[in-house]
């Protein structure tokens, strides 16, 4: 898992290359909001397929990875463009036509399976989901309190992601991670999964990295490598930088428009200016 | 009524009315109402409360109102970043007092669907999920919902499945404000413009409806942060939500 | 739990008077670096007693606490005086002459029951612990794998100490805590306890703040009062403004220097100059 | 020997040599021999490995060497805060190469007892406990510890206690190298200036001695890089190491 040289830094078509088909991958940011989506075009590019897709809240990057059959299994806990755009309209077709298998989850029932998978443990006790049909449908097992409080508790199975991709605003010449503003669940991610990817927005220099190492969200020892990607997020947000672009979203949603969408990508055209949202 | 309420008036006032002092408040992704129900509180009533959000914001200050209720926006002006594992463990520890959760279905014990229509495994239509609600609506004080259709394909006599359930404490529509006492939804007051017999007529479970009242008309300063928060009427048309 | 005013700042005095003899306390820190050691000596001058301490790493703190008769229990992993110091000799005797009952813990273990607490789940799966003695000395149950794996796990039951006391390099006049250097156990303490109480290096305005939330450990709604003292974790260290004050550790460690050392503490003597280690 | 090897320099020297390149490598609280030998790796042997802390520290450059093994300064230089929770997680699931664990008696199994001389429930001294060895001890892929006494006091038949247990690799004293090989902890090799009959005799469990040899003296960067660490022999001269 370790490496300590600077030659991290890699290109996407490299990093994207990283991740075979049928790889289950847990992708960072939430909805609309610092996804990995350049590396998750990229995917799409080189014809991925049977990929798992491991996510709390995914939305563009499961919609647009299923639009072009490259999924096979989901594990979610919700789902949707969000902003003002509803359901992920391709996600949803590929769920109802069985193109690919849910495991649908509460959010924090998948964030627990990646702390078990973090912590060396074989599940995780997860509060609530009482009364809900998930554990059911899941297979969850309730145990007591072997220490006779009276409480019993779900608990989930361990989620080993393949892969971890996380979109930074900074990485270091080393790897090292920063996010700015909420992490999400890319923390959590980060240490659930057998290797980490990164896609960033830039690299900053080590000394600023040695000045406040407390925002380091990744130490470069955990990161496998990375590919440098200037809104490498969008159409999607990236904060402060730049926020969501809605217009392309709305343009995305366009039955004819999966080309187009992918050739206007800023890894492809990568002058086209910021659009602040 | 003189006066006349915007259904989408009436649901974002309404939901910040469950707002109290003191207490820690959350709104998550996919809420734009709760989101402006929490800024309304914020600028309409004269007591603190702490307002968390999924964009990992704490009482923050933002510059615009964002359409995305998860956007970063919501974090500005914050002075913590209290990020998804945080809040989710706060909620499940018994520290969270009112969570906003979302649903497409909700039955009369205050249960909620967001998973499917239809069977789960061959769903009509595939929704998109619960996301914290089977957690949060349990272990949450509580817990609040709205929709912004009150039809008996929303208020249901049987869900097409239970996503989350326990916790519920009230429910808004266009047209009404349900609370739950003794284990059901029981009506606790309606539009002016609508009467008791529409709502019923309306719900698809037994709403019992003794104690019920006109809701009362928004306050001035309710009205003035409401229009403040939307001043060109953009949520208002996103929402797109008719009393009928 | 919630607080939202600016009225968070207090004195070490009525820090100190929050906490009630037979409180369950658990210490930020570890051993003799950032330890909210201030408000432990001011709980001796206000001739507290019954107190159960919870900390994987403890030392000074605890020693000082045995020393002066305030301590019925303890939870921990390791404690010594570190440093060069060995052990910690009047936690020792209180242990050996049975003046307190010790629950022996690995430093994960109790971690563990802490992360039970602040998930709200009656126990938490920890890993290792296989072979050692610690399990059946303190009752803890193994739990088989209920998803076949084969794998069993000793998992500890919830640990919810009533205060968390937490020694800080900033505050905001709100409450908020920032931390500089690593956070030791503070977070998961923060998040464990019933009640979080501070004591900070020094107030820094609200703007610093919000310019980086990414650097707030503990956010403002969930502390309930802090008291300001320059210096207050001597003589241990608090990076980076002062390190280990090695000689005043030397003449704690004398036998007749108790009062002596209690009087020269820096909440008594604020002009004393910062000593660099 | 012509040449003498002070125990002090034996000690650190054979507890950096087990340090590989590439792998995870982490020292802990009351450890500084152990923070010596990986800060004399990375001074000595031409490869990378990843140094962490018990203060945070990931592959720091401490602007000196400080007396308490835990201390911020070992975080200087760091471009990350690698802190208690992250480290033992890292290890529980099987991502730590190396730990450098501390231990009062050691048996012949590589179990350790850091908890009490006596019976537990009425100690003859009680010791400072395990910090994270129970844990790390059976989930870090290898696991060394050290005694700066080498006698049937602290390599014994039978442990008072069994604070930690499993995944045993090496064992360092002032007079020889033990590893464990089918679960017993056998002579490695033996410091130049005692012999194997002298390590066997001072040994309270029975050691394997086939094999072993004498340990290799220092290379001059190993020597250079101690003497640089430790300039005016403080650490030696806490550490109070003797040879007999």
């Amino acid at each position: 898992m370790t490496s300590t040289g600077n030659e991290k830094i890699t290109s996407l078509a490299d990093l994207a290359g990283r991740i075979p088909s049928g790889a289950s991958v847990t992708l960072g940011g939430s909805f609309l909001h610092r996804g990995p989506f350049a590396l998750v075009r990229e995917l799409v590019r080189q014809r991925r397929t049977g990929l798992e897709i491991i996510k709390q809240s995914p939305g563009y990057d499961i919609d647009l990875l299923c639009r072009a059959g490259c999924v096979a299994r989901a594990r979610a806990g919700i789902v949707a463009m969000e902003g003002n755009f509803g359901l992920a309209p391709w996600y949803r077709r590929a769920v109802e036509t069985g193109a690919i298998v849910l495991e649908e989850h509460a959010c924090a029932s998948l964030t627990a399976g990646l702390r078990a998978a973090a912590f060396g443990v074989p599940f995780q006790p997860c509060g609530g989901l009482h009364g809900s049909d998930l554990p059911a449908l899941n297979g969850w097992k309730r145990i007591e309190d072997p220490y006779g409080s009276g409480r019993s508790v779900w608990v989930i199975p361990e989620i080993v992601p393949d892969v971890a991709v996380v979109h930074a605003n900074e990485v270091s010449p080393q790897g090292d991670v920063r996010v700015f503003g909420t992490p999400h669940w890319d923390r959590i991610m980060s240490r659930a999964a057998r290797r980490v990817l990164v896609v960033a927005e830039k690299v900053a220099p080590v000394e600023t990295f040695r000045a406040r190492p407390e925002l380091t969200l990744i130490p470069h020892f955990m990161v496998e490598a990375v590919a440098v990607v200037p809104q490498g997020a969008w159409p999607g947000s990236c904060s402060p930088y730049y926020g969501v672009d809605y217009p392309a979203v709305s343009h995305y949603l366009r039955d004819d428009a999966l080309d187009e969408h992918l050739a206007q990508a800023p890894e492809v055209e990568p002058t086209r200016e910021v659009v602040h949202g | 009524m003189a006066e006349s309420w915007s259904p989408f008036s009436y649901l974002v006032t309404n939901l910040a009315r469950f707002v109290r002092p003191d207490e820690v408040t959350f709104s998550g992704v996919n809420s734009s109402l709760p989101m402006l129900a929490c800024l309304l509180a914020k600028r309409a009533y004269d007591f603190d409360f702490v307002y968390l959000n999924v964009a990992g914001g704490v009482d923050p200050e933002p510059s615009h109102v964002p359409l995305s209720s998860s956007d970063p926006v919501l974090a500005e002006g914050s002075t913590a970043v209290f990020a998804n594992e945080d809040f989710y463990d706060l909620c499940t520890r018994g520290r969270m007092d009112l969570c906003f959760l979302g649903a497409a279905q909700i039955d009369g014990y205050g249960r909620t669907n967001v998973s499917c229509i239809g069977d789960w495994h061959r769903p009509k239509v595939r929704l998109p999920g619960g996301g914290g609600g089977a957690v949060m609506l349990p272990t949450a004080r509580r817990a609040c919902t709205w929709r912004t259709e009150h039809s008996r394909r929303t208020l249901v006599e049987r869900l097409d499945f239970v996503t989350a359930a326990g916790g519920m404490y009230g429910v808004v529509t266009p047209i009404a404000v349900l609370v739950l006492r003794e284990g059901r939804l029981r009506l606790d007051s309606w539009h002016p413009e609508v009467d008791v017999e529409e709502v019923v007529e309306r719900t698809g479970f037994d709403l019992v409806t003794t104690d019920a009242r006109p809701t009362p008309m928004p306050t001035d300063r309710e009205r003035a942060a409401l229009h403040a928060l939307d001043p060109d009427g953009r949520f208002e048309r996103d929402a797109a939500v008719r009393l009928r």
